[in-house]
C-alpha cells in the first residue's frame, strides 16, 4: 500500500498551557491533533502526580499532532518559541499515512 | 483561656480535621492510597456548588443590605492589598526572586474556598452567628488579589529585566482567571441559590446539605493526600525563612481581616470568616492563573506554602485562633 | 391563558433549568468548567438506575393491567414511525443528503431519558397523576426508532448510490444497539424494582430517591455545558432550516403523542410524559448506534440539534406547553 | 429446614445480589455497561470509610475486652494458617504448579471486604447480634495471608528451582503490602471513627449511613461487570478441579470459622461474619501484591476464582449457608 | 544488546468503533495492542473534547500496535479499509524490540 | 531549526509494577519520563480492560521516556532485565529534539 512519509510531533505540557498552545497549533494551520492525559511524571523541575489534583495547575497532557514534514521545522520553532519557559518538552518522529492529503 | 484550649482540642478532634491528617500520614508513608482526579474535581465541584447555593439563598432571605455592600467592598480591597503585605514580608525575610514573590503573593491574597467551609462548619457547630453573605464575600476576594500580584511582577521584572512583556496582563488571560471553572460555578451557583426559593431549595437540600459534612471529610482526605505528597517533594526546596513565611503570614493576613470585620462591625462569626478569608491562600484558581501568566516562577514553591503550610496550619489550629480572637470583639 | 404563564415561569425558576442554563453560559463564555467524563457516567448511571427502579417498583405494585400493555405498543409503534415522520420534514424543509435525514430521524423517534425525568418531576411537583409505567414505555421506545432510521438509509442508498451493502443492519449491529450499557441498565434495574418490594426499595431509597432532584441538577449543568459547547462549534454547520427543524420537530412529536395519550385514556401526567417521550431526541444510545451504522451521517449535526436546540426547548418551554396541553383532555 | 430456603431466597432477592447478577448478566452479553475506573474507585473509598468509621465507633462504645483480643489473635492465626489449608488442597487436587497454588492460597486466606459488607447487612436485616469488633479482625486479616503465600512460594522454589531469590520477602514489597491503599483506609478511618464520639459521628452520618445500602449495590453491579468479564474471558483457562476448589474452598475456610468462632464464643451474627472472612478471597489487596511478589503466577487464574467463583458463592448461598450454621450453635 | 526492527501502528478513532477495530485486529492475527484513552482532539470534523460526555459517540481513543514489519503493509491496507468512512486517522513509524518473537 | 537524535523509550507495563519501574529509571539517572494510562489491551496473557476495576493489578500504564542515543542501550538492556518476567512491553524509536541537554 502506497504511504507517505509524515512527521509525528509529540508535545508534553503543562494542562493550564493546554488551550493557548492549541490556539497556536490552529493559528499555524495545523489539520489536526489529538490531546491524551498524562497521570505522572518527573522532569527538571520534579516530579508530579495527577491523582486527587483539583486545580489544573501540575498536571500534564500530552498532544499529538501528525503533520507534513515541510512544516515540521516551521512549527517546531514557532512552538518551541511559545512554550520556552512552560514545563514541558518538545520531540518529533518519522511515521507513514496513507491519507497524504488529510494531514 | 481554656476556652481556646477546648476549642482547639474539638476542632483538631473533628472527623474533618482527622481526614486531613489521615491523608497526610498516608502520603507521607507513600501508601498507595490515592483519590482519582474525577473523583476529586466532582467533590470540589459539589463542595462549591453546595456553598454557592447555600449562600445565595440566605442572601436572598435576608434582602441586600448596605452592610453586606461595605463587605463587599472590604473583600475586594483586602485582596487588592495583601499580596503588597505578602510580598513585602517575603522580601524582608527571604531571598527568593521577584517573580516567585509576586506569585506567593497571588496565592495569599487570594482565598481557600475549603479552609472557608470548615471554618463555617466549626463556627456553626458552636453556634456563633454569621452573616450569610460571606460566600459572596470570598467569591469576590479570588480574583482581584491575582492582578495585584501580577502587577508586583510586571513591575519588578520593569525594573529588573528585559522580558518584561510577557509578563503583562493580556485580555486572554483576564478572561481565563476571571472564567476559571470554579469562579463560575460558585457565581453561578450563588444567583441560583438567591432565585429559587425555599421550594426550590427543599428539593436539592437531600443532595445539597445533609451529606455534606461527610463529603468534606472524603475532600479533606484527599487535600491532605496531595498537601502530604507536595510536603514529601517540596520540602527540600523551600528554606527556612520560606516555610516560616508560610505560618506567619495567616496570622498577618488574619489580623487584617480582624480589623476589617471590626471595621464593619460584623457578627463574631462573621469576623471570623473574614480572617479565615484573609488567612487562607489559593490552591486552586490562582496556581493555574499563575503558571499561565507567570511561567518562570517556581509552581512547588507556592503550592508546597499554600497547601502544605498554610492549609494545615489554619485548618488544625489557626481557626480556632481566629474564632478565639472574634469572640473578644 | 395565565396558568400556562405561571407554569413556565416556575419552570423556568426551577434549580435543574437554572442549572442547564449555568452550563450552557459557562460554555458559551468559553469557561473552563467542566465536569470529568468519569463522573457524567456515574451521573447517568444513577439517574438511570434510579428511575428503573422506582418504574419498576411502582409497575410491581399496579400489577400488569391491559392498559400497561397497550401503553408499550403504542410507544413502539410511534418510535417506529416516528423518523418517517422526521424523514419526510427533512426531505421537504432542508437539503440535508439522505444518510444526514435518516440518523437525524432515528435521534427524533428514539428518547431522552433526561427530559423524561424532569418532566416526571415537573408533573410530580404540579400534583398531576401519572401511570406508573411510563419508565417501561420510555425503555421500550429507544430502540425501534434506530431500525426505522437504518430501514430509511438503506432505503435511499439502494436507490442512488453503489455502497448500500454498507448500510445493512447486521447481527452484530443489532447487538450493539440492543445491548447499550443505558438501556440495559434501565431495563435491568426496572426488573429489580419490580421484585425487590417495599422492603428492598427502603433500603435503597436514601441513595435512590432523597437527593434524585440534585444529583438531577448536577447532571443537567454538564448537558448544558456539552450543549453549550457544541451550540459554539456545530452553530456554523446547520443551515436556518436545520435549526427551525430542531424547535418544530418536538411539536410535531408530542402532538402524535398527545394524540395517542388521549386514545389510550392516559391521566393528565401520563399523556404529558408520552407527549415528552415522543418530543425529545436520544443523545445517549441513538448517537453510538449511527456511528457505527452510518459512518458518513454527519455526528454533529443530529448532536447539535438534539442536544443543541431540542433539548433547551423542551427543557425550558417543551414541557411546559405539553402539561398544558394534557390537561384540556 | 425451611428457615434455610427461605433465608436464601430473601438473599437472592436483595437489591445488592440482583444488582450483581445484572452486573454478571451484562458482561456475559457483552453488553456496552461499565462503571469508570475513577467511580469504581471512589464507590470502595466510599465503603472502606464508612465500614471503618462505623467499625470504629461502635469499638469506642464497647471499650476494649479480652474478648475483643482474643478475636483479633484469631483472625491472625486464621489468616496465616488458611493459606496453608488451601495450598494442600490445590496441590491434592490439581495440576497448578507451586507458584499459582501459593498465590491463590494467598488470595482466600485473606478477605473480601465487600463480601463482609454483604454480610453485615444481610445479619442486621436478620435481627442477629454481631460483635461491633469484627470490622477490626476484618482489618488484621488482610495481610498475614500475604506472607503465608510468599513462604509457601519461597519454600517450593527453594526446592525445585533455581529462581528463588526473586520470591524473597524484600522489604519494599512488604512496605507496599502494609501501605496498600485499602488497608491504610479502613485502619485509619476505623481510628477515626474511635475518637470522634457520637457528635463527630452524626455529621457524617447522611452521607456514611444513610445510603450505604444504596452505594453497595451500585458497587456490586461494577463487581458484577468485572466478575462476568472475568468469566467470559478466564473461563477457559481453568480446568474443572480448579473451579471445583472455588466452591469447596470458602466451605472450608467458613467451617475453620464456624469452629474459631464457637471457640471464642462469639455471638450467632458474629460466628457467621468470622465464617465469611475466613470463607472470602481477596480481589483488592492481595492481586496487586501478587503481581509484585510472583510475577510467574499467572493472575487470571487466581482472579478468576476469587471473584469470578468464590465472590458470587459466597454472596448468593454462602451467605444463608453460614447463618444457617452460625445460628446452630 | 540485541535488537529487532518493528513497526508500531497508531490508530486514532471514534470509540464506538473500538470494539469493531479490535475484533478486525484480533482477526487478522496482531498478537497484542493496548488502547489509551483521548482527551480531546481537531481533525477536519471539527473539535472534540471528552468532558463531560456521556455516550461513547463524540469520543476517541488512540490503539498502539506493535507488530513485525512483515505483517505491517497487509494490516494497513485492511485496517484502513476497515475504518475508511471512520472519523479517525492511522500512522505507522519504527522502533526497535527485544523479544522477537513476541510481536 | 537545529534538532539534536534522541531514542523514544516507549514502556507498557501491568501497574502495580509502575513504581518500581519509576525507581529504576531514576536510579539509571534518567533525566524524566511521562506515565499515561492505558484503558484496555490485548497480549500473550489474554485481554484486560480497565473499566469498574479497583485494584491496581489488571491494569496497564505507559511509561515514555525520551533519552540519549548513548544511554540507550543499557538502559534497555537494564530495564529488560528488571521486567522479564513481567506482563509488558519495551520498545525503542528515533526523535528528535531541540533541547539537547534536557534529556
Ligand atoms: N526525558 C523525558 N521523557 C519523557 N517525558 C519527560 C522527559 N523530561 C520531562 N518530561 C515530562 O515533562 C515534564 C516537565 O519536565 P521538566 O520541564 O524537565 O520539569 C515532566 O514532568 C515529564 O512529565
Ligand atoms: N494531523 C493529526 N494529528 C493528530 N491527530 C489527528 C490529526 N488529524 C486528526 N486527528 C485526530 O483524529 C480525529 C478525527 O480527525 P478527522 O477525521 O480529520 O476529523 C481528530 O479529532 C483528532 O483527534
Ligand atoms: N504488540 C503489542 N503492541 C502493543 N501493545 C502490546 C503488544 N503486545 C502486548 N501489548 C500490551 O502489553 C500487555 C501485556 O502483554 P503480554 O505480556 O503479551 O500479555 C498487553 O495487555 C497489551 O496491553
Ligand atoms: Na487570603
Ligand atoms: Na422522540
Ligand atoms: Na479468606
Amino acid at each position: 500500500m502506497k504511504t507517505y512519509a509524515k512527521k509525528r510531533m509529540e508535545i508534553i505540557i503543562e494542562a493550564p498551557f493546554l488551550n493557548r498552545l492549541l490556539d497556536h497549533l490552529d493559528q499555524q494551520g495545523v489539520h489536526g491533533y489529538t490531546v491524551v492525559p498524562a497521570i505522572a511524571g518527573k522532569g527538571h523541575g520534579g516530579n508530579w502526580s495527577r491523582d486527587g489534583l483539583v486545580s489544573d495547575a501540575g498536571r500534564l497532557v500530552m498532544v499529538i499532532c501528525i503533520l507534513d514534514p515541510s512544516d515540521a521545522s516551521t512549527l517546531l520553532e514557532s512552538t518551541y518559541a511559545q512554550m520556552s519557559n512552560r514545563i514541558g518538552i518538545v520531540s518529533l518522529g518519522d511515521v507513514e499515512v496513507v491519507r497524504n492529503d488529510h494531514f | 483561656m481554656t476556652s481556646f484550649i477546648e476549642l482547639a482540642s474539638a476542632n483538631l478532634l473533628s472527623p474533618m480535621v482527622l481526614f486531613f491528617v489521615l491523608g497526610v500520614v498516608a502520603a507521607l508513608l507513600r501508601s498507595s492510597l490515592s483519590v482519582p482526579e474525577a473523583v476529586a474535581k466532582a467533590l470540589s465541584i459539589y463542595l462549591i456548588m453546595a456553598i454557592g447555593l447555600k449562600g445565595g439563598h440566605e442572601v436572598a432571605l435576608a434582602g441586600i443590605s448596605a452592610s453586606l455592600v461595605y463587605a463587599l467592598l472590604a473583600g475586594v480591597i483586602l485582596s487588592f492589598l495583601l499580596p503588597l503585605l505578602a510580598y513585602g514580608a517575603l522580601r524582608a525575610t527571604t531571598k527568593l526572586p521577584a517573580v516567585d514573590r509576586a506569585s506567593i503573593a497571588a496565592h495569599y491574597g487570594s482565598i481557600s474556598i475549603v479552609t472557608f467551609l470548615a471554618a463555617v462548619e466549626v463556627i456553626r457547630g458552636l453556634g456563633y452567628g454569621a452573616e450569610g453573605y460571606m460566600v459572596a464575600v470570598a467569591a469576590v476576594m479570588e480574583v482581584p488579589a491575582i492582578l495585584s500580584g501580577l502587577w508586583l511582577a510586571a513591575r519588578s521584572s520593569g525594573h529588573s529585566d528585559a522580558t518584561a512583556g510577557a509578563v503583562g496582563v493580556d485580555r486572554t488571560l483576564l478572561r481565563e482567571v476571571m472564567l476559571n471553572g470554579s469562579i463560575v460555578l460558585l457565581v453561578g451557583a450563588f444567583l441560583i441559590g438567591a432565585v429559587i426559593g425555599d421550594k426550590g431549595m427543599s428539593a436539592v437540600a437531600p443532595l445539597i446539605v445533609d451529606p455534606f459534612k461527610g463529603v468534606l471529610c472524603i475532600f479533606l482526605l484527599d487535600m491532605g493526600l496531595v498537601a502530604g505528597r507536595g510536603l514529601r517533594d517540596g520540602w527540600r526546596k523551600i528554606t527556612p525563612a520560606v516555610l516560616l513565611f508560610g505560618l506567619y503570614m495567616p496570622l498577618l493576613g488574619a489580623g487584617a481581616g480582624w480589623l476589617s470585620g471590626f471595621a464593619l462591625g460584623l457578627q463574631t462569626g462573621g469576623v471570623a470568616l473574614l480572617m479565615v478569608l484573609c488567612a487562607s491562600a489559593s490552591y486552586i484558581a490562582v496556581p493555574a492563573a499563575m503558571r499561565l501568566a507567570l511561567p518562570d516562577a517556581n509552581p512547588s514553591i507556592s503550592l508546597t506554602l499554600a497547601l502544605g503550610l498554610t492549609f494545615p496550619f489554619n485548618l488544625t489550629i489557626g481557626i480556632p485562633i481566629y474564632i478565639a480572637a472574634a469572640s473578644l470583639i
